[in-house]
């Protein structure tokens, strides 16, 4: 009997002795005070939070704003980075005074610490943590929603009202609640690390990521090369985490990730190197700068090898950061969770985050290198002139800012998404076939085709013709993009209701 | 046992904090894609398009069990695979919840007289939270069972238990 | 299409004494081959010519409970020769029961005639007890390998316990008498 | 043919060559909990890296007594353990069970009720296959097609629940006869329901079928020839998928199906017509298209009963009126016929009283299993689930 007995929850206090008492008497303290207000009401403070971190974001951005038209009206001509160079309170207040804006004065106050490089480091920090954070918890989110629409049903619908926007909420705190289990036979240390390693080189990617040309955190020369190395060194964290499982499945996923990841980075860094070619230099500010002349400008417009480069450079990140169809490092129908397996609760949390993580960083180089940053497709003619700090804002927003790069992100993340839900997945010895024999052959060509482009036709009326026929490729695509959308709407619409209306003798 | 519980008392800051650790377990309650039998069927029918379990938060089927947090028992459980379940069950972190869909999980259903083989009942072999009835249950009753599993989790406390203290010491004594 | 009466004429003049009885009445005919040649008859039924029954379709294990015997009834298949066009029919047709001892049942297995037997033997070894001879891997295949005795029969004790799990609730149940 | 065939035992496989590199091979256990093993089939795998040398099936562990049970009860009161065996295709269970007892005891079934036993047991086919094309796109990680299907299935198993009030069990066919007659407007929606169902087929083949991917990852994989297929016994759709044009609906007719026009479709060489390139006969692609093919098949099946269904006699009733008192004779039979899954066929044996003496069932699916160890030899990890999703086993009929 002793093997089937029924297994009662035992009920067992923990002692604290020594130092521990006194840690564990304080956060009772701090509990008691914060509990309170943070538990009693979860819907409020979690919007609270989103709020919260959303001003954070826009604070900075506001802050940046201004700061960024400062520096374009210098009166030298010289553009000056913010980072680059400390403005003074001075500067700043003789910019404000000549604009006469409401409350110059309290602006002027506030903005004083930013002259300190620590104050504003941390500011970006904040920033971009809250943004590394918000990103994976509503891309997941949406991933629920779309793939529910695609599968003909509704998605999360409960969870905080409003089409359970709340779901990924919810699930995370119910994953850091849940027990941290360690498998017996498992390399502890190892198998405890493994998700920061994934976790980190994510978060350290954002750092350099450019959302517009002031707003970034580090403008460091070697971005590109710094992005793809993170991206690259995310690997290592999961062949530990497979490794470290002592499992069977575990061992799998984390080969197939070591061999794919091998596979496709040279692909992907080898088409990497025509924009650096187009742009002639690392630094990711420049080159996004280099396509502000609208979309026709745009790299991935400037000749057909660089359309071909920009499309093999998305496969390739599919496969990169482990997406259908090349999950195979997690397939659930043949590795059960794959490199995963083992992990539960707070650690496989960190693994998500990471992956959602890589999905917007991959998105953001593509965006980045190819499709012109954070620039509007918007003709140039139609922002405002420089009344108001209104109108500079909404110049901002519209025509030079995060808000572009944020939403052409969005839509290569929903691209991923619909892939997903879509495609079968492929096996193992097709995704080295695909690599060696297909994909780094195009990137070749497509590079070679670059640099014989670059010295004989470029700037010619030629590539000028071709350069807006791409450019219109472009426009049709997205343009059929969005009517495919719209068919399967008012199709979807008609069948959900033919489902509903539909009444069967007996039911 | 997750590291949260048993360790504070009864308090406040205990009522707020199941509250809100409550509500989030119960929005996102994830089951353990483990099919046995029949109700395996009706189980995935719960996931398609008609009835979506998604809804509620329950959606992300885990194929591996230290990511799931609800095992729905779904079809009859042999002798053979009883060993398989206990396992399973023991894999799965804390707090893990069982349900018991169908009657053969229940207490054998048709099988239970002249089934040699198969075990009347899965509570012999781990303890169950939530009973559907049902040969097998159809996809209305499982939501209805979620969402009293839900009903279940949030009325759960983290606070030491004081009774079942008081009883074990009762019992060390003796 | 050769009848049932054909195939018996046939395997009478090749094997004489081995057919022990033909029984024609009833829903569906059978011949009753004696154990020791069922080898043999196996072979000739597969390969020969006029008879080429390549289609095993089931062996089931009975329990002749009363004959303190086992048996095993084969049925087998012939095609039409196979062609992408033209549908397949089954040209002949014949049930085979072999009849051996209940204290120690051993039957010639004919897994290597037909692949199809592998599993099914298995399966009346486990469900009956019958032990098939020069099959390649005779284990239990539905029940757990440390299972007490073989279901199926009609004395077949059913268990208290296992593992510790309780079973049955009514002791002693065994199959009704009728 | 050969005279004797090898016994395929572990010594047999011999590791691939693999030149100077150093491998270790590996004991890899898939199941009995595991996504894509369809239910509790465990299979133990001798992996050398992604190579699978070896792959053992082991079952039992859905093994619910059925057969003890069937010397227990009246064969009525069988018929809804027919429905668990076989719990997708529970109307073809029944009728394979209620024509072998009334084959043993001579009962007549009405024509009424014949033409309604053929359409369900057609219909489920199709409920049957959707279930399997679905999850065959799940094996191979396409998500998508699964929701479809199982929303399709949803409209047929309205029609189920309209004729006998159960989804998934439905004890509908019963001995000498079916429990009730149709409901009103039943043909309607159900002609209602195959217009709308037949364009779908389309869809699944533009999503799944015909999907680049899914024919690379399907095609030319777990090929099983002709003479194999037949050596091991396989029966239904995978026997079909390899060539072999048999279906006992064609050769030897039950109900009425000899009334009835369909094709028997077989799995066809690559590059001819609607087949992509690089499938070839018997490949996984091939059983999996032979049962989009049957749903087109039983949609013709079911417009001819609904335009041929007789009206109901009063005095015959839409059941035999002995059905629940009959006594078998001291008789055998062993009849099969075509499921979903396959040729199921049931041994019944009597001994002159109103229980059955042995009930022996014949699964197709514990069939078509057992060759998964000849065929899942040799190939890739990731191929393993798509031989098994194109066998289609349903384990409640292996273990029964």
């Amino acid at each position: 009997m002793t093997q089937f007995s029924v297994p009662w929850k035992q009920a067992t206090p923990v002692e604290y002795r020594g130092p521990a008492r006194g840690i564990v008497a304080l956060a009772r303290i701090v509990y008691s005070l914060a509990a309170p207000i943070v538990s009693r009401f979860p819907g409020p403070i979690l919007i609270g939070a989103i709020v919260v971190t959303t001003i954070l974001v826009w604070a900075h951005w506001v802050v940046f704003g201004i700061v960024e038209t400062i520096a374009l009206s210098d009166v030298n001509g010289a553009t000056r980075s913010l980072w680059d160079q400390t403005l003074t309170v001075t500067e700043i207040g003789a910019y404000l005074d000549g604009k006469s804006v409401f409350g110059t004065g309290l602006i002027k106050y506030l903005l004083w610490p930013l002259q300190i490089e620590l104050v504003r480091d941390l500011v970006g920090l904040g920033a971009i943590f809250g943004l590394f954070n918000l990103i994976p918890v509503y891309a997941i989110w949406w991933e629920r929603k779309v793939a529910g629409r695609i599968q003909s049903r509704m998605g999360p619908m409960r969870v905080g009202g409003w089409h359970g926007w709340a779901q990924s909420f919810a699930d995370g705190v119910k994953l850091v609640g849940k027990e941290d289990l360690v498998p017996a036979q498992a390399d502890a240390g190892l198998f405890r690390i493994a998700p920061y390693l994934a976790f980190v080189p994510s978060l350290l990617a954002f750092l350099c990521l450019p959302l517009g040309s002031y707003w970034v955190f580090r403008n460091v020369d070697v971005a590109l090369i710094f992005i793809a190395a993170m991206i690259g060194v995310e690997v290592v964290g999961v062949i530990i985490a497979g490794w470290a499982s002592n499992n069977k499945w575990s061992i799998y996923g984390a080969m197939r990730e070591a061999c794919q990841m091998v596979s496709y980075e040279i692909p992907m860094t080898t088409v990497l190197l025509i924009p650096i070619m187009t742009a002639g230099t690392l630094n990711m500010v420049q080159i996004g700068d280099l396509q502000s002349g609208g979309w026709h400008t745009w790299v991935a417009f400037h000749n057909p090898f660089t359309f071909i480069a920009f499309i093999t450079y998305y496969i390739a990140s599919l496969a990169n950061c482990k997406r259908a169809p090349f999950d195979l490092p997690e397939s659930e129908s043949e590795l059960v969770a794959g490199f995963h397996t083992e992990y539960s609760g707070f650690r496989w949390a960190l693994f998500f985050f990471a992956e959602y993580a890589a999905m917007f960083v991959v998105s953001g180089l593509a965006v980045t290198l190819f499709l012109g940053a954070w620039h509007t497709p918007l003709p140039s003619s139609w922002a405002f002139t420089e009344d108001s700090l209104i109108k500079i804002m909404l110049n901002g927003i519209l025509f030079s800012s995060p808000f572009w790069f944020i939403f052409k992100c969005m839509i290569f993340i929903y691209i991923q998404i619909w892939i997903r839900w879509t495609l079968p997945r492929v096996r193992i010895d097709q995704v080295l076939y695909s690599c060696v024999q297909v994909m780094f052959p195009v990137a070749c060509v497509a590079l070679v085709g670059h640099a014989v482009w670059m010295v004989t036709l470029d700037g010619t009326t030629i590539s000028k013709i071709i350069q807006a026929v791409l450019a219109l490729i472009g426009a049709g695509v997205v343009v059929s993009f969005l009517s495919v959308a719209v068919y399967g709407y008012v199709n979807g619409r008609r069948m959900v209701g033919y489902l509903a209306v539909k009444q069967l003798p007996g039911s | 046992m997750s590291w949260i519980e048993n360790r504070f008392e009864e308090g406040l800051m205990m009522t707020s904090l199941d509250w809100a650790l409550n509500w989030a377990r119960s929005s996102s309650v994830w089951p353990m894609t483990f099919g046995i039998a029949c109700c395996a069927i009706e189980m995935m029918a719960v996931g398609a398009s008609r009835f979506d379990i998604d809804r509620f938060g329950a959606g992300a089927f885990r194929a591996t069990p230290r990511q799931s947090d609800l095992m729905i028992v779904a079809g009859t459980v042999t002798y053979k695979m009883a060993s398989r379940l206990k396992r399973l069950y023991n894999q799965m972190p804390d707090p893990k919840y069982v349900m018991a869909m169908g009657a053969c999980t229940i207490g054998g259903g048709p099988y239970f007289k002249h089934g040699y083989h198969v075990v009347k009942g899965v509570d012999l072999i781990v303890p169950v939270d939530i009973y559907i009835p049902g040969c097998p249950p159809r996809p209305e009753a499982l939501l209805e069972g979620l969402m009293r599993l839900q009903d279940k989790i949030r009325h759960e406390s983290r606070a030491i238990d004081r009774v079942a203290q008081d009883n074990q010491a009762r019992l060390a004594r003796v | 299409m050769q009848s049932f009466e054909e195939i018996c004429q046939v395997l009478k003049t090749e094997f004489g004494e081995a057919i022990e009885d033909t029984v024609t009445e009833g829903c569906r005919p059978y011949a009753v081959v004696s154990v020791g040649r069922w080898g043999d008859v196996a072979k000739f039924l597969r390969n020969d010519p006029r008879m080429r029954f390549d289609l095993l379709r089931c062996i089931s294990a009975i329990d002749l409970l009363e004959d303190d015997k086992l048996a095993c009834v084969y049925e087998l298949g012939a095609l039409s020769a196979i062609s992408a066009t033209a549908d397949m029919s089954l040209e002949r047709e014949l049930a085979v029961r072999v009849i051996t001892d209940r204290t120690d049942p051993h039957i010639a297995s004919v897994a290597h005639l037909w692949a199809a037997a592998d599993w099914h033997e298995r399966e009346a070894f486990d469900m009956m007890g019958i032990v098939f001879d020069g099959h390649p891997n005779l284990e239990r295949i539905l029940c757990p390998e440390d299972w007490v005795g073989y279901p199926l029969r009609k004395d077949y004790k059913f268990p208290l316990e296992y593992h510790g799990i309780p079973a049955t609730t009514e002791h002693e149940l065994t199959s009704p008498k009728h | 043919m050969a005279d004797t065939i090898a016994p395929t035992t572990p010594s047999q496989v011999v590791a691939p060559t693999q030149g100077d590199v150093h491998t270790e091979e590996m004991l890899v256990n898939m199941g009995p909990q595991h996504p894509s093993t369809h239910g509790v089939l465990r299979v133990v795998l001798r992996t050398d890296g992604e190579m699978v040398l070896e792959s053992v099936p082991h079952i039992g562990y859905l093994h619910r007594s059925a057969e003890k049970i069937g010397e227990h009860v009246a064969p009525y009161q069988y018929v809804p353990y027919t429905d668990r065996m076989d719990y997708l295709a529970g109307m073809n269970n029944n009728q394979a069970f209620a024509l072998a007892v009334e084959k043993l005891t001579g009962l007549e079934v009405p024509e009424r009720a014949k033409y309604i036993r053929v359409m369900f047991a057609e219909l489920n086919r199709i409920a049957s296959h959707l279930v399997a094309v679905g999850t065959y796109g799940l094996d191979m990680g396409a998500f998508t097609p699964f929701l479809y299907c199982f929303r399709e299935r949803e409209m047929l198993l309205d029609l189920f629940e309209s004729a006998c009030g159960a989804r998934l069990t439905y004890s509908y066919i019963t001995i000498g006869g079916v429990t009730d007659d149709l409901p009103d407007s039943f043909v309607d929606v159900c002609n209602e329901f195959l217009d709308y169902f037949e364009p779908k087929i389309d869809d699944y083949n533009n999503l799944l079928s015909y999907n680049h991917i899914f024919v690379r990852r399907t095609g030319n994989v777990g090929v099983i020839s002709a003479e194999d297929a037949i050596r091991f016994g396989l029966t239904g759709p995978v026997l079909r998928g390899s060539g072999v044009k048999f279906d006992l609906r064609k050769a030897k007719p039950y109900e009425n199906y000899d009334r009835f026009e369909f094709d028997v479709p077989v799995g066809e060489p690559g590059g001819q017509g609607d087949i992509p390139r690089g499938v070839v006969v018997g490949d996984c692609w091939s059983r999996y298209y032979v049962r989009v093919k049957e749903m087109e098949e039983s949609v013709k099946i079911i417009r001819q009963c609904l335009r041929d269904l007789p009206e109901a006699d009063p005095k015959e009733g839409i059941c035999h009126k002995k059905s629940k008192t009959v006594k078998l004779p001291d008789d055998e039979v062993y009849l099969e016929i075509e499921n979903p899954r396959g040729q199921l066929g049931f041994y019944i044996k009597g001994d002159g009283s109103a229980i059955p003496a042995r009930v022996k069932a014949r699964g197709p699916s514990f069939c078509n299993l057992c060759v998964l160890e000849f065929a899942g030899r040799n190939c890739l990890l990731a191929d393993i689930p798509a031989i098994i999703g194109s066998m289609d086993v349903v384990m409640g009929e292996v273990d029964r």
